[in-house]
């Protein structure tokens, strides 16, 4: 019932696969309210993560995280990068020198990654951006470890949370970003990094869900 | 997808190259991270002054590196800021001890790279300021939102401050003469066609053939309305008039009158612009005493124009005089 | 059809009131018959070089009007050589007493045009010389056709015929200057996609999205084959290999290379192009020693490019370092 | 059995009117093997001409057509103007102080106008230019003089012939003009030059039929 290094990298995989997978997706729904690049940004991102897989293999979380995070901040770009970037490094923060996550490291570290996004961004719940998958799903994350869940449950709850959170943002305007400089146009489409943040976590309740 | 491209991957690093095999004189081009920096950086006991966006609007930046301008420009992917690690390494790379300015344009992404730049440069000991531009008035202006863009004004900007810093002012100087700009430079932009993103491979919107975008960005990002296309002249009042309301300016004011090509506009649809836009300002009782004119922020081949106003005092039309050499701005040397 | 104009009658006509306005300093307009003026002409004991030619290839001509470049410029209505009574009253306004250089590119209308304008002008005593560009490698020169086009060369010749007149030499030896250019200079251009002549409304050709033109005109003239689009490295190649071969030089010389935008290719292309067209020119043994990369003759917003090579000598490299001071063109001052 | 200055000015009309009518014809042509602006030139050109109409109104047929020329000349511009310019002007020198044409006097001006033609543009015969229509219907002219065919028929038989030699561009490969740039690309298109050739002489033969 715990996350173990392996787990963390087969996680960090599979986030590859399926950003490469959902790349023409993320950069359709960026090319509708933003620029068409956040697909490619993210897959860029990741692929780069991938080259650094060698010198993750024998390191704790807490390493993996951050390398992932610094790999994310120098590939990246956009908004993503440092956003994604930062997520990455709090979680590292928070997992350093572990060499297994329980679901209540799980939660501390997600937490982190969240607070560290919000500092950078400065978004609220509501502004159509990648926050609005992240809270719900670490809010839904608290609640399972309040009520005593199984890891696997906890984390299908919080896949599920963000993908409600990203679906909810379809009719928002957005505030923060650069949809934002559509004002009311950007109502009726999906926020594209609120949907990569969805993939995420799915990727994670997907790879952990037996562990 | 018509391009003179080899492969959408490597549209950055070729272009790159052919800046720096052509311009050797001019500028070193590092990679890895990629940035574009005076040949003679640092340039000790000046200040420095950088910048850095996505690709796709050149010149801006690499092409306004050089004596005069910019100190270095940190190109990212097409559209897409460029990383912290391009900022730092370039910020290195041009402090000659006075310390160094970001020009930033007003994107979430750009801010964010930038400022996590600035922060590691800090704690490298390098002094740092920011000032960021955001002189769209297409975009709603409100505290709740990310503001205004930063588009035309830029390339003005890197212009004075780098005159400000070849003058050997200080990096506050520096700075408030970018602030001023900040504060003193207006712009709006329209499509006629959609850019296309190489790696996307088709355009980011669609536009009918008689339809145009008004309020466009320069990233292909949707602008404030779409509508049939109109005359040359009922289109430059589309864009000199919300300028001219936002303007913090009155009539005697003396402007610079910059008409941009967004990359697929020609030379001569610029200048029949160019005139109804010097007809408007003057209208207004605006003495254009400057004028810019030509693809100096670009939105890879999108077919349209932007004009931005900025109001001009003694010092900006000294700054503005002084000598520039680089690729894509020269006088005076 | 996607243009910033008002109407097609009006386009020269409002492109040339833009000029005038955005430049008081440097050119005069002058309207009925058309041509753009050097703002302190004539220079006296100067030779006076003027040129010419249809609308929609700007900054040519009109934007090199100015110190150590054109004296006069002469425009036609959209790609249609312009009227003896232009040059002749161009001629007029510029002789300066040490008589005229007529720069005409080999089109049979230019040629008749400018011949009637110096046979009248002679006739009034001022002494006129011609020389013609033809540089263009992708027309098949015959003594039986009308030769080659006239195309990027023009305003390599134009800078340093410019340059040899603001020197003070003789017409004799300004002329001279033009006949190296016309003697060392060679191009090659191709299309994307066609450009749309205002009065015509639609496209001159279609052109497949996967197809483009290799060898086209200025003028939007087809040109040698059609063919699927390449990438930038294979589509240099194809400008760079006829440009060579036709070339009068051998390793070792020393080069111009000029990258130009058909108007619609934006500079992030246009350093791609250079890239490769430079590595090959060096693997010829070529030196490239100075170059000219931006939309300097443009065939309206067609997107494309053509390439230009010069071979350079001291005379000619001094010529072109000389300070210019145009709409289009401008350094050393 | 003659042509006076109110058949010139006719002609003169209708040469304007025609050339209005197939503008779009001429540009077309013009497109496939050219620069697509002879239609729109010659347009241009007789608009001009059409707007010194009051000024020729009371002047002899010589006159008449040297205006033509050098209004044509300023205002036609590429290929055609210094062409058609040329034309008139030798036509006008032929004529000068003429009030009216016998079918002798229009020939030893068409004979001039052509010459003229050939003299600034030196092509020949079978180039793919105006001297493709014009050199046929001259020789069809001479022809009919010494025939001694009344004028009307004359007339005819030299619209005829410029037809034949417009259409008998079609498949020549261009030596002279834009078209030559072309090389073998130019063959199978009909040259724009012999075909307003064609229509002025074809509007001298309809205006002047009964004359
Ligand atoms: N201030 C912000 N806080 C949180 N997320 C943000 C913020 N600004 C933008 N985003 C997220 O970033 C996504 C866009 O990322 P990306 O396309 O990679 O960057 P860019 O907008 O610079 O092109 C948006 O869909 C949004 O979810
Ligand atoms: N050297 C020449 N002699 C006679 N006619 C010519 C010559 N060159 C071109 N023409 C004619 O001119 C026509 C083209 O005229 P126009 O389109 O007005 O000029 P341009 O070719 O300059 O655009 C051709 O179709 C041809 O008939
Ligand atoms: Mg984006
Ligand atoms: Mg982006
Ligand atoms: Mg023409
Ligand atoms: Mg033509």
């Amino acid at each position: 019932m715990s996350i173990s290094r392996d787990d963390t990298l087969n996680w960090i995989k599979s986030c590859a696969a399926v950003l490469a997978e959902n790349r023409d997706y993320l950069t359709q729904l960026d090319a509708a309210i933003g620029d068409a690049d956040h697909g490619a940004n993210m897959d860029r991102g990741f692929k780069a993560v991938m080259a650094k897989m060698p010198e993750m293999a024998d390191k704790d979380i807490g390493t993996i995280f951050k390398t992932v995070g610094m790999t994310l901040l120098s590939t990246v770009g956009g908004a993503g990068g440092p956003l994604y970037g930062t997520f990455f490094l709090q979680a590292g923060m928070k997992s350093a020198g572990k060499m297994e996550l329980s679901l209540e490291d799980w939660t501390i570290a997600l937490e982190a990654a969240l607070a560290g996004v919000v500092m950078r961004g400065k978004a609220e719940l509501g502004d159509k951006t990648m926050v609005d998958a992240l809270m719900p799903a670490l809010n839904a994350l608290k609640q399972s470890l309040q009520d005593h869940q199984p890891l696997g449950d906890a984390l299908r709850a919080s896949a599920q949370a963000a993908r409600e959170g990203m679906i909810a943002t379809v009719p928002l305007v957005a505030r923060k970003g650069r949809a934002s400089y559509l004002g009311e146009r950007s109502a009726g489409h999906q926020d594209p990094g609120a949907t990569s943040s969805y993939l995420i976590l799915n990727a994670a309740a997907e790879t952990w869900k037996n562990t | 997808m018509k391009k003179l491209i080899n492969s959408p991957e490597n549209v950055v690093r070729e272009e790159l190259e052919g800046v720096a095999l052509a311009h050797p004189d001019l500028v070193r081009v590092h990679f890895d991270p990629n940035y574009v920096v005076r040949a003679d950086a640092p340039v000790m006991g000046k200040v420095g002054v950088i910048s850095g966006g996505g690709s796709g609007h050149e010149p801006m930046h690499g092409g306004f590196v050089g004596f005069g301008m910019l100190d270095a420009a940190c190109p990212g992917a097409v559209f897409t800021s460029p990383t912290p690690d391009q900022m730092l390494e370039a910020t290195k790379a041009v402090n000659g001890g006075k310390g160094v300015l970001h020009i930033v344009k007003n994107y979430t992404g750009d801010i964010m790279n930038f400022e996590m730049a600035a922060e590691l440069a800090m704690a490298e000991g390098i002094q740092v300021e920011s000032v960021i531009t955001d002189d769209d008035v297409a975009v709603q202006d409100s505290l709740y939102t990310a503001g205004r863009r930063g588009v035309g004004s830029t390339v003005l900007a890197e212009k004075v401050c780098g005159a400000a810093a070849q003058e050997g002012r200080s990096l506050k100087e520096v700075a408030d003469v970018c602030r001023k700009v900040k504060a003193w430079g207006r712009s709006m932009g329209m499509a006629l066609t959609s850019c296309t993103v190489p790696h996307v491979g088709k355009p980011t919107f669609d536009l009918p053939e008689d339809e145009m975008e008004i309020g466009i960005g320069i990233h292909g990002e949707p602008g404030r309305t779409r509508m049939k296309i109109k005359s040359a002249d009922e289109i430059t009042e589309m864009l000199m008039e919300p300028i001219i309301k936002d303007l913090p300016y009155k009539a005697g004011d003396e402007v610079l009158l910059f008409v941009n090509s967004m990359g697929g506009t020609p030379p001569i649809e610029l200048y029949i612009v160019y005139r109804k836009a010097h007809e408007i300002a003057t209208k207004h009782g605006l003495k254009v005493v400057r004028n810019l004119i030509g693809p100096y922020i670009t939105s890879l081949e999108m077919a349209g124009t932007s004009i931005t106003l900025l109001k001009m005092d003694a010092d900006l039309l000294k700054l503005w005089d002084a000598p520039v050499k680089t690729p894509g701005l020269r006088w005076g040397m």
